[in-house]
This record gives C-alpha cells, structure tokens and sequence, in this order.
C-alpha cells in the first residue's frame, strides 16, 4: 500500500498528543465594511483555556450551549483561527503552520459532527464519502479505496453492500456510524467528536458509544468528545474538562470529578441532571438566572454572577488588586459578615439586581409609590428573615431599601453588586487552582477561589 | 440598534451601490463603439473645428478618467480644495448637475425634473391597485389551499406574470378605449396641474379625471406586480399558517379569523415587503413601455427618446437616476421591514 | 378512587400518505387523574405527539383521527359511533358521535381554558413579530374572559411567578430578546395564566440545557402543588420521567407497552421494551462500564411487525411474540404491561426466536 | 409525499425521508412525473421547442434549396410548411385582413386562419416562425446568465470577505437599472446604433448576472455552514474540490428553477425590446415586433395585436407552469 503523505513520529500511549495552552478565540458580533465604522464588540467565545490530551485516551469537554466548547474543537483543529495561544499536535504548532501546510496533518485528525442529517452530502453515495478523505491525502489506488471503503463499512457494524447507497436511506444511527467510517479512513490518531450521539434516540445513543469504545480500543483512537451530557460522558470518557462561558471551569479525571467536584458549576451541573430512577432524591440545585452575554462576561471567575456560594469580600483582598474607582468608592472599610449574614445579603443582592420580587403585592402601577417600611418588611420576609446584618453592611442594605421606595430599581442594584460583588476576590482575580484528588492520581484542576489557601 | 441608527446604516451602505450604478452606467455608455459626436452632426459638416468645439463644449475633450470624475463631481470638489488642474471642473452628480442634454441643449435635470412625478405617480398607483387586491387574494388562496378558489387564483396569478404588461395595455385600449369607449387612452391629466389648463372646473374634477385617465396604465403595470405578489402572499401565509406559533394560538382556542388576520398575517408580510422593493426595478422598466403605449410623459418615454436620438448625456441621466430611485426604494421597504420585523434592529442586522 | 379528569380510550390517528395510511397512533388508552402528572415516554416515532394533538383534535392534514374516545370531566373531546352503512370492506363506518364536542365548543370551552399545550420548542412557539408579554395576555383575555386592563396584569404577575426578572419591563419585549429558558418560561406562564386543569408539555426542556432542564422541572413542580394542575408530560428522557411522573406510558409505534407508577415502571419494570430502554441509557450518578444497547432501531409506522410490535428488536422474544397481539394485561395494582410474558397465550411453551436474520435497521430501499 | 408536521417532526431520528426528500435527482423527477401542474408545463414547452426545431430546419432547408434568399423572402415564403393559398404574391394579396371568424376576414379556416399583416403575409405563418426568435433568446441569454451569475455569486458567497463586498456592490448595481432599459442602452450603444436580436440576448444575460449570483450567493452561504463542508474542511479536501464536489451541487437545484422562470422573463422583455423597435428587425418574425408594427393598426385592425401577444402568453405560460412544478417537487414542505 502506498502512502504519500509523511507521517509525523509517533507519540507513546499516555504521553500527551496534544497540548493547548492559553487559546482564546474572540468572534467579531458584526462583520462587513460598515462594522468598523459602527464599531463591533468581541465575543468572547474562548478565552485563554489550556490542556493536554493524551495518547489512547478519552477527554470529554462538557457545558451548556454557548459555553464555547465547540469553537475550542474547531479552533483545536483550525478550522476556525485561533486569536492567541498556542495547539501542538505531536510536537508541531498548528497555530503557526499555514493552511497548505496543514493539510497533510488533517489526516491524523479527524472529526464527527452532531447533527448525522447535515454532516453527510446528501448527493454523494456512502462510498465516496468514506473515501473523499483518503483522496484528499493520496492514500492508496482507487480499487484499494474502494475496498477500504467496504472494510470500513463492516468496522461500523454495517454492511459493505451500503456502498452504492445515498445517505437519505439511513437512519441517524446508521449516518452516525458512515461519519465514524469516513473519520476512520484515514487512520487517525485523534479525533475529534462533536456531539456524536446527542441528536440520536437514547436506544441507539448506546450502540453507537458502544461501536466507538470498541473502535478505540482495537486501534487506540485519542478522542476528544464533546458533549453537553453528563450522563454520556461517565459512560465513554477517561478525563473531564468543564467549560463555564469560555472558561475552564474544572479538569480532573472522570470519578475524582463527578464525585468530588471542586467547583460549583460542576456541582450545579451534577445536581440538574435528572437521574433514571425515581428513588434517588435529586437535590436539582438549580442556579439562578441565565448565562451572561459573552460580549461583555464578569471579571475575574465567569461564573461568579450566578454562583450560590460567592466568596465574602474582604479588605485584604481588595487592597491587593488593582481596582477601579467604581470600586473603590463602594468598598466597605470592614464586611466580616457570618454566613448565614453573607448568605442572605447576597441572595438580597441578587433579588434586587434580578428585580424577582414585587415591592407590594400585585405589582405596582407606574405612578404609585410604596412606604419606607412596606419596603422594609417586604425585604425582611423575603431575604432577611431576622438575621440583617449590621455594621458597615447593613448600612448598605438599609441605604438599598431607602432606594427601592423611591422605586430606584437599577441604582440599589447598582449600590449592592458593587459593594458585595464586585468587590469578592472572585471578581478580582481570575481563579486557577489545583487540588488534591480523592479519586485516582490525576490532576485536578478547579477554578474556584474557595480552593485558595 | 435603534430604528434610527438602522437608518442611517442602510443609508451609508447604499452609498457605494449608488456609486456602482453611477460607474456601471457610465462606463457602458462611454465604452460603446459609437461616437456621441458623429451622430450628432452630417458627415457633409463635419470639420475638424465644430467637433472640437463640440467636444469641448459637452466635455468630451478630456481624458475618460477625467470626464468621469467631472461627471460625479468629484473634480468640483478637487476644484474646492485647491487640487491643481481642477480649477475650474464643472458640477456634477453630486452637485445635482447631469450636464447638457445633447438633443434638447439644456440640462438634464431641468429636463427630468418633470418627468419624474409622472413616472413616480403612475408606479405607486399601480402598487397600489396590486397589494389591494394581492393580498387578500393571497390570503384568501393560502386559507382554502388546494381548493378550487385556491387553483383559481393560482391560475389567474400565473397568467399575470406570464403576460406582457404593454399587450395588456394594448387589449385594455382595444377593449375599454376603442370598443366599449368609456375609458380615456391617453393624454394623461395631472392633478398637480391648474385645473383650468385642462378645462376642468374645479380640482374635484381634475382629482376625478386623472383616476379616470390612470386607471388602464396602472391595470397594465399593476397586473404583473399584483400577480408576483399574490403568489408570494400565498406561500408565505401557508409557511406562517404551518408554523408553530400558528399551532399555539390554535391550542388555546384563537378562532380561525383572528389566526389569519392576526397570528398569521402579521409575520407573512415580511417576504412581502422584501419582493416589493426588489420588484421595483421591474416596474420602473414596465413603465417604460406603458408610458410608450399610453402616450404618458414621464422618465420611461424620456429614456425613449434620449435612445432614439442617441442623447448620451441624457441617456446617462436617466439610467442612472432610475437606478438611484430604486436604491431608495429599496431603503424605505427595508426600513418598513424593520418596522415590522423586531428582529431586525436587534443586534445583527437580518 | 373518583373520576378521572381525562380518559383516553383506544385512540387511533392515521396520516395518509401517497405510499399508504401510517398509523401513527394505534389504540392508545390511558387516564389523568386531577393533580398528577402523567408520563408518556418513548423514542422518536412513537406517537406520542400525535397523541396528544389528537386529545386536542389538533391533528392536522393529512392526519386524522380514526377511532376512540377522549373525554374530559362530562365532556366527549373525541368519539365515535358506528354509522349504519358499512365501508366498502363490510365493516360498520365509523362516524363521529352526537356528544362529541363541536369544532366551536372545542375552542371555546376546552383549549386553553380547560386544556392548556406547551410545545417542544420555544423558539418556534412565540410569535416573532409581537410583544411576549403582548401573547401571553391575549390567550388570558381570550380563555378568562377578562378585560384588556385586568388580562395585562394578570399576564405580568404570571411572568414574575415563573421567574421572569423584571417581568413588568420585559413584557413589552419580542421574543428574540430572551433566552430559550426564559421563553419556556413564557410559555408556562401563558399556560398557566389560562387557569387550565391540565397542561399538556410536549417535550418542554427537550430543547433546553441542563440547568435551565432543572429550573423548569422546579418550577413546574412548585405550580403543581399551587394550582393543583394536572400534566401530561410527554418526554423520551427516563431522567425527566423519574424526576417529575407521578405515572407513566411507555410507547412504543404507537402503542402503550407498559404503564404503572413511576416506581414500579423503573423498579418493578414488566415490559422488555421498559427494561431494555432503562438498560441502555447510561447513568450520571453512577459509573456504569457496560451498556446493552436495543438492537435496531424502531421501524417506520408504515409496515408495524405483526404480532408484538417490538418483537423483532426483543431479547426475550419467542416465536409466539411473532403471531399474537398482546393486550395491556393487569401485572399489579394500577400497572400493566403489554406482553404474552404475562398472559396464557403460549409464551413460555414457544421456541425462542433468535435474531440472526442480522437486519440490525431496516434500510428501505431507494425510491 | 406528505405528512403532518407532527409526524415529520417526530421522524426525525429514524430513517426519516421527508427533508431529505428532495436530494435525489430520480426522486425529484419522480415527483415531477406526477404533478399535473409540471406535467402540463413540460407538455406545453414541449410543444413550443417541437415547433422551434421544425421551423429552425425548415428554415435551414429553404436556404439549401432556394439559395442565399434573405430573411424577407424567408419570412413571406416559408416554403416548407407553406399552403399555397396561404402566399399569394405580396402586393397582390388582400393586407390586413381579419381572422376567419370576423366578417371581412377569409371565411374559412384553411385560408389565412387568423388574418394577414399588413404586407398580406399569412399570420399564423408568421406566428408560427416567431416562435424561433423568442426560444433562442429564452434560452440563450438565461444559459450565459446563468453561468455568469452562478461564478460570480458561488465565489462570492464562499470566499466572503472584501470578494464578496466587491463582487456583491457590482451586483447590487447592476441589478438596480431596470433590465429594460439596460438592455435597450446596450443594444442600441452596443451595436452602434444597429439593434439586432443577438445583442438583445446578451443583454438580456447581462441584466441576469444579478438575478442568479443573489440566489446562489445566498444558498451557498448556507450550505457553506452544513457540516459536510465543515467535515471536507476537516478531513484536509482542497477548497476546489469542497466548492465542486459539496457546495455548487447542493446550491444548485433553486437555480434550476429560477432558470426555468427566467426563461418567460427573457421572453417578455425580448418583446418588450421589440416592441420598442430595438430587438428583431423587420421582416424577421418575431412577436414583440409584430405588435410593434400591429399597435399601429390598433384602431382598425385590433385583431393583429392580439395573436402576439397570446402567442407569447402560452409560451412563458408554459415555463412558468414548468418551474412551479418544479420547485414543489424540490420543496415538498410546500405545496
């Protein structure tokens, strides 16, 4: 058999064949000649996230819609450019290789996509589309393709008779496992699986996981699986990366992660996943709110506008960070509230900013104004039940209050967040910790600030 | 994005089409073979000094580059800011100055300016005799979809776009001006005009009048508009009647009638409003052939006669100012699109 | 036990295509009782939307509904009765029957009022071109009988109480300026603000993320015990199913294979289809190292296997499954199941049928 | 074929053909075969191209056996498919006269059927030959715009960026001067002041660039975002072969329909172009001069604007008829 392309050294099982560090990828919201001049924000999709795949394994990286985890695998791969930071694939750094130069390694990366209607030209038969990769690399003469083609088909679990047949005539499983062929054909050593199962029916979501454990297994496939569920993810994965809003939120090998999770995204995660059986009380832990708008994230921790368990303020940390006069102004000279305190002042915090709750019952005409005290015990049944803190905090929550009378919604909000959440350490620095794991011996990583010293 | 602000883009980004339209046209009528020149003058009186003098006098004595930038303006400007050799370079499109009309020896768009009210009146009729009845024929067929009003309709449409608008002008006279006479066929009346100058009493009857004389030019180029439309209206509203929100309202006991005019309507116009716009150059062209068949004095009959006299400049003129009409055309639709569709001036434009 | 709020009674819907009637609901009976939330669970195909459209008499061209009844309190939604001339096989015409509800009564007593839909999608399901808050108050107006005035703030209390920030602002906003969480939120509280008895969601936190899933689930557990409504919940999630069921059918092409409380269908499973699905969904509590996966897909509604429909992907199938019909036969209090295993019609005496016939998906041939 | 929403909604997990249906080009040929509306199209064009082709030879064949006659002697010979009754020597025959079923007209329908012109030629000859003019240009003028217009939008749409800017504002100008007039202005400047049909056509190409390269810019910026094209990108296939192989076959079947409409468009504003005297010449037949000359006669002899005029409706009627067909068999969602 021939095979023009030249290979790059192999790379031992377990050594790392693929390094990312710090890729960041920011999509302009507007294009065309007029965006300059009106001026277009970034998106922050990826924002400098860094990892290793190893040889054999399997990485899942998992997070809801919009969380960047499909611009990472494409930026991975360049098929989109990367803004900064760094891909090396066995040694080589991709971000600097032009695209011509490229593609001879395309062929040791592959990828699968999610949706197994669109990821097959509907006017090519299954033949040629698992043999368009190998001619797109010069492997082998066209009958040896051909038979390729068939044995590949057979490898899925198809028949070689499906050669001669048009994508239309399968099912979703089936187009899945065309899509695992063509990825194959190849002879990859990574590939790259984008929600290879979430568009299937849960029965054959199972056969087709099956079919790639047993695939990586006979010819130690490295996978990187993307995927938004978690239950899959136990099933197939080795090592687990969680993104929150194009950060990293927590890496660690799989059972260390899903039973000891160091971040509270994670555990948030964990805790909304229905579970089949109806006997597990599920706490559901639900977070409040929705995702921020990735043009303009929270500084410091992405997730900290939703955290339940934001880190209290404190002088010491404020005073080692640079911070700005907003800031400045609004921080407290002491917080040092209890938890309970702390709890309630920023769900408090939050209510306000969020407006979740109704100053009276029924809501409130424009013109209507509502009492100093009517305020005061809404808030108290609410937020505070007995337990308003005192000090230097409570003054701001009285303050707050004294502005919700005056139906100032947004300048309360406004008093709040900037006293008791711009100003937590979590706001302030950009956490990145490692942790000692209970499960295994791999590292864990946590971006949380409750794992500081 | 504000409405406003989504103006003001769409106005900026029509600048470089105008530009286009400009250097298109211009670029055609001066990289013809023919010389403006040679037809203007017999071959018997042709001497060296009247076409020179002639050449000097509309501009044809400069190098092409240069004739073109006169004619934008571009030079006038030049001129302004103290660009040397462009001293004393003549206004152009930008100033509102289309030069000399070659055949009439006065400016184009002195010649224009009267021209364009006809033109404009007889096509925003014709609009409005076709979404008056497209529309509710539209709906009407979508409602009854594959019924025998629907087939109807269908058919009725598709002889609408398949028909020549001027032969339909023609059978209109035949019909209603030569056999039946009870339609005026030409000599159009203006309601801009002092009633007297026709000899009408009052404007009541001048108003009257001009229905009268428009009403087969704007059957003729209204009936191909009407039948485009119809035929959009129609799929849209079944897409808009199949889709979900459709099928909510329904699930919570919305009577038919409020869905079709209400829930359904509503979102259907939108692929209405773009084909519209788009459509306009189609009519503007129509015109040409309808204001030739009803002897109306408007841009079409003037772009006419400028080919038939072989009136560069004029020719020039005209083209390009049709083309920049319906630039605006397209901006106001657009605009009316936005109105409508919230989406629009929500983040990225649609 | 009282009455039920809503039984459905061997329902039957049909789509007529040019290759012939797909029965995509084929004898489906099940009941709500007030204030549970009822289950329908199963693989794309398996009818379960059309079910419920068909409760609503929703189906559209080409589809109709054929036979059964669906009646709601003292009110016939759908039934039938034989007609005296006979179709053109000798079998009595079905025709529809007098108490059956007219189109008009339909609408105006029964949805929204009485019965309220959420969809799957929530990007489809609001109107692009007019006010969220504009949407919710017109179906209040229309089902409450309210004025305009009281509707509107009746629409802006129901957007707070599913948790909509700032609801009395967002009200005037359009449907693309929210989330696709805070849009399944309008569309609970469009529901919701109807004052309906039971709420049919159509796969409602099918298209969302996972802790958008759980806020929803929250919420609609927290409506329940306010508003005692009744759901239908229609889901292929078993996760879902666990969490927040009462009861549940499980559907298999169009019909229901098993059907029980919740405990007993995971605990206790009866039907093979059950028990395979709930082997091969892998776990997030737990490390699960090996699925079994079904084999096969479902076949198309088109050409059903005879016998038991699940027969050919079964792994317990015997020869017997291929010719009989199973009925939903009583297998414990309130839970039946739909298989020969359990009645006396000659399972266990029958060969078992092995699958080497291989036709792991049935691929029809190009057209 | 058809199903609910609710059903094809459904569906989508198993082997589901509803979207998928209109990919193969069997399958679409399928449906068209048995949708009347297509059916009769196809029945009517071809009719119109039989007709082209027998009056395309015939002319030919009079050329061979009466020498270099000019397209005068053509027009009023016709010899082939000629009746002698049906030419008596110009100038002797009576001009202008009726259809047979008007008083004053032949009276029969063996003789001159539908009247003469106003040189005594036979009209229904003439019609018959001006079949050519409009069908060549039809076809002719749609086919290079096409081509055109399917480069300029497929680079523009896949290439994106300052291409696209460019390539689209050239477009966007194009298509703002109305056709009728480009044409005319082409024509007319073009030839030197000499129209002849063959400019005709190729501005009328022109005036479609726009019309295709919008339509096809706009499906291969979707089908630019499939993930087969992602897949080919990512599997190392050179942007020649993705733009080949995946992209301009999966764009193209829309333009396939529009090509069918454009052809009526072509035909209308060739007659519109003749009717204003700069499309076929005299004595070539051609309908859009045929009422050209006919709108002159209006008042007396109405009767000769009418059989152009119908002649030109079957036939765009024919194509339009053909490309609805068409479309609903590519798009079975709506129909």
């Amino acid at each position: 058999m021939s095979q023009t392309t030249e290979r790059l050294d192999e790379v031992e099982t377990g050594e790392p064949i693929l390094e990312v560090e710090g890729l960041t990828k920011y999509f302009q919201s507007d294009s065309g000649f007029l965006a300059g001049l009106f001026g277009s924000d970034d998106v922050k999709a990826v924002d400098d996230v860094s990892f290793e795949l190893r040889r054999g394994e399997t990485l899942a990286l998992v997070g809801e819609s919009g969380c960047g985890k499909s611009t990472l695998a494409r930026a991975i791969l360049q098929l989109i450019e990367p803004t900064a930071g760094s891909v090396r694939f066995k040694g080589v750094e991709l971000t600097e290789t032009g695209s011509r130069e490229l593609r001879p390694l395309r062929r040791d990366m592959q990828m699968i996509f999610q949706d197994p209607q669109s990821s097959l030209n509907p006017r090519m038969k299954v033949g040629p589309i698992i043999e368009e990769p190998m001619k797109a690399h010069d492997m082998y003469d066209a009958a040896e393709r051909r038979e390729r083609a068939k044995e590949l088909l057979e490898r899925v679990e198809l028949e070689r008779e499906y050669y001669n047949r048009y994508p239309h005539e399968f099912s979703g499983g089936q187009r899945q496992r065309i899509n695992l062929a063509r990825a194959m054909s190849t002879d990859p050593e990574l590939i790259v699986c984008d929600e290879p199962v979430s568009a299937l029916d849960v029965s054959v979501q199972a056969q087709v996981l099956n079919t790639m454990r047993d695939l990586q297994e006979e010819f130690g496939f490295t996978y990187l699986m993307i995927s938004h569920d978690l239950s899959v993810v136990r099933y197939i994965a080795d090592r687990v990366a969680v993104m929150y809003l194009g950060h990293l939120a927590e890496l660690a090998e799989k059972e260390e992660l899903f039973e000891n999770p160091g971040h509270p995204y994670t555990e948030a995660l964990l805790g909304a996943i229905p579970v089949p059986d109806p006997r597990v009380a599920n706490a559901r832990g639900t977070l409040e709110g929705d995702v921020p708008s990735p043009i303009n994230p929270p500084s410091g921790c992405r997730f900290r506008t939703r955290c339940p368990v934001l880190v209290q303020p404190r002088r010491a940390d404020i005073d080692a960070h640079e911070t700005s006069e907003e800031v400045d102004t609004a921080t407290l000279s002491e917080y040092g509230m209890s938890d309970a305190e702390w709890e309630r002042t920023l769900a408090f915090t939050r209510g306000v900013r969020r407006r979740t709750f109704a100053l009276r019952e029924g809501g409130l005409d424009e013109e209507e104004t509502v009492s100093r005290s009517e305020v005061e015990t809404v808030v108290e049944r609410e937020f505070f039940d007995g337990t308003r803190p005192d000090g230097d905090p409570g003054r701001v929550v009285e303050e707050a209050i004294a502005l919700l009378s005056e139906g100032a919604w947004g300048e309360a909000g406004d008093l709040l967040s900037t006293t008791f959440e711009e100003t937590s350490i979590c706001a302030l620095e950009r956490p990145r910790y490692t942790i000692e794991p209970q499960y295994g011996t791999g590292t864990h990583f946590a971006a949380c600030h409750h794992h500081r010293e | 994005m504000s409405l406003l602000r989504y103006t003001v883009y769409r106005l900026l980004q029509a600048i470089p089409v105008m530009f286009g339209i400009a250097v298109v046209t211009f670029l055609m009528v001066n990289l013809a073979p023919g010389d403006p020149v040679d037809y203007m003058i017999s071959e018997e009186l042709a001497s060296e000094e009247l076409i020179a003098s002639i050449e000097a006098r509309y501009g044809l004595d400069e190098p092409l580059w240069r004739q073109f930038l006169n004619y934008l303006g571009f030079s006038w400007f030049l001129g302004l800011l103290g660009v040397p050799g462009f001293a004393d370079a003549p206004p152009g499109l930008l100033q509102g100055d289309l030069g000399l009309s070659m055949y009439y020896d006065r400016p184009v768009s002195e010649l224009m300016l009267t021209r364009i009210p006809p033109t404009l009146m007889l096509v925003l009729s014709a609009y409005a005799f076709a979404l008056t009845l497209a529309i509710p024929l539209g709906v009407v067929a979508a409602n009854r979809r594959n019924k025998p009003t629907d087939h109807i309709s269908r058919i009725i449409a598709l002889f609408g776009v398949s028909t020549p608008s001027f032969w339909i002008g023609i059978m209109l006279i035949v019909i209603f001006g030569v056999w039946l006479g009870i339609l005026p066929t030409g000599r159009m009346v203006y309601p801009w005009r002092d009633p007297a100058f026709y000899g009408y009493g009052n404007h009541l009857e001048l108003w009257y009048q001009t229905l009268r004389h428009l009403f087969l030019p704007v059957v003729a180029l209204g009936t191909l508009q009407m039948a485009v439309i119809m035929r959009v209206e129609r799929s849209s509203m079944i897409e808009s009647l199949q889709s979900e929100y459709v099928q909510l309202a329904r699930a919570y006991g919305v009577s038919e009638r409020t869905i079709l005019r209400k829930h359904a309507f509503r979102p259907s116009q939108l692929p209405v409003i773009t084909l519209i716009g788009l459509n306009l150059t189609t009519s503007l062209g129509g015109a040409v052939l309808i204001e030739t068949v009803f002897a109306i004095n408007g841009m079409g009959r003037l772009i006419v006669q400028s080919i038939q006299t072989l009136d560069y400049q004029l020719i020039l003129g005209t083209t390009i100012v049709l083309g920049f009409v319906f630039v605006i055309g397209v901006i106001i639709t657009d605009l009316a699109y936005a109105y409508i569709d919230p989406r629009v001036t929500y983040g990225e434009e649609a | 036990m009282s009455e039920p709020l809503l039984t459905v009674r061997d329902l039957k819907t049909q789509f007529y295509t040019d290759r012939g009637a797909v029965r995509a609901v084929d004898g489906v009976s099940f009941d709500v009782e007030q204030g549970e939330i009822v289950g329908l669970v199963g693989e794309s195909g398996a009818g379960k939307s059309v079910t419920t459209s068909s409760i609503l008499r929703l189906v559209e061209e080409p589809g109709e509904v054929v036979g059964g009844k669906v009646r709601y309190g003292d009110r016939t939604l759908v039934g039938f009765d034989e007609a005296a001339v006979a179709d053109e096989d000798g079998r009595p015409k079905l025709v529809h029957s007098e108490e059956m509800l007219s189109n008009r009564e339909m609408r105006e007593e029964v949805r929204g009022n009485e019965i309220a839909i959420i969809f799957q999608d929530p990007m489809e399901s609001l109107n692009p071109v007019y006010t969220v808050g504009g949407q919710v108050r017109e179906f209040i107006q229309i089902n409450r009988d309210m004025s305009k005035e009281e509707a509107r703030e009746e629409a802006i209390e129901m957007l707070r109480r599913v948790g909509i920030p700032e609801a009395e602002d967002r009200y005037s906003d359009y449907p693309h300026e929210f989330s696709g969480g805070m849009r399944q939120r309008v569309l609970i509280a469009m529901a919701l603000g109807c004052r309906p008895n039971l709420i049919i969601a159509d796969e409602p936190t099918t298209a969302l993320d996972v802790t958008v899933e759980g806020q929803i689930l929250e919420l609609v557990d927290d409506l329940v015990d306010e508003f005692d409504t009744s759901f239908i919940w229609v889901t292929h999630d078993m996760g879902v199913v666990a969490e927040i069921c009462d009861r549940v059918n499980v559907m298999y092409l169009g019909r229901i294979v098993e059907q029980g409380p919740v405990d007993e269908i995971f605990h206790d499973t009866k039907h093979p289809y059950t028990e395979a699905l709930l082997n091969s969904i892998p776990r997030p509590d737990r490390t699960v190292s090996d699925l079994s996966p079904i084999k096969g897909t479902m076949p198309g509604a088109m050409n059903p296997p005879a016998g038991c429909r699940f027969h050919p992907r079964c792994p317990d199938a015997r020869r017997a499954c291929r010719e009989v019909e199973p009925d939903l036969l009583e297998v414990g209090l309130d839970h039946r199941s739909a298989c020969i295993k359990h009645g006396e019609v000659g399972y266990w005496e029958s060969e078992p049928l092995e699958h080497t016939e291989a036709q792991p998906e049935t691929v029809e041939g190009p057209r | 074929m058809a199903i609910g929403e609710q059903q094809t909604r459904e569906e989508d997990g198993g082997a589901d053909d509803e979207f998928e249906a209109n990919v193969g080009w069997r399958y679409t040929l399928g449906r068209i075969k048995s949708d009347t509306t297509a059916r009769f199209g196809l029945a009517v064009i071809a009719l119109v191209l039989a007709v082209t082709v027998i009056t395309a030879i015939d002319t030919h064949l009079s050329r061979l056996t009466f020498g270099a006659l000019d397209d005068y002697m053509l027009a009023q010979a016709a010899p082939m498919l000629d009746h002698p009754t049906r030419h008596p020597d110009p100038g002797t025959s009576e001009r202008r006269m009726p259809p047979f079923f008007v008083d004053g007209g032949s009276g029969s329908i063996t003789d001159n059927p539908l009247g003469t012109d106003e040189a005594g030629r036979d009209y229904l000859t003439r019609l018959i030959y001006g079949t050519q003019i409009s069908v060549f240009v039809g076809l002719t003028a749609t086919a290079i715009g096409m081509g055109v217009g399917t480069v300029v939008g497929a680079v523009s749409g896949y290439y994106g960026g300052w291409v696209d800017d460019v390539l689209m504002r050239f477009v966007e100008s194009l298509y703002a001067i109305p056709a009728l007039v480009l044409v005319i202005v082409f024509t007319v400047l073009v030839s030197g002041n000499n129209p002849d049909i063959t400019y005709a056509a190729v501005g009328v190409a022109i005036t479609f660039i726009p019309v295709f390269a919008r339509l096809i810019r706009s499906r291969v910026l979707s089908v630019r975002e499939m993930d087969y094209v992602e897949a080919a990108r990512a599997t190392g296939v050179k942007d020649r072969d993705i733009l080949m192989r995946h992209v301009i076959p999966n764009s193209f079947a829309p333009v396939l329909v529009l090509a069918t409409l454009q052809i009526g468009v072509t035909i209308l504003i060739v007659a519109g172009l003749s009717f204003l005297g700069y499309g076929a010449q005299p004595p070539t037949p051609d309908w859009g001069q045929m009422l050209n000359v006919s709108h002159q006669y209006m008042l007396s002899n109405p009767w000769m604007s009418v059989w152009p005029g119908v002649a030109i409706m079957i036939t765009i009627f024919g194509f339009n008829l053909f490309g609805d067909g068409l479309q609903d068999a590519l798009d079975p969602r709506i129909k």
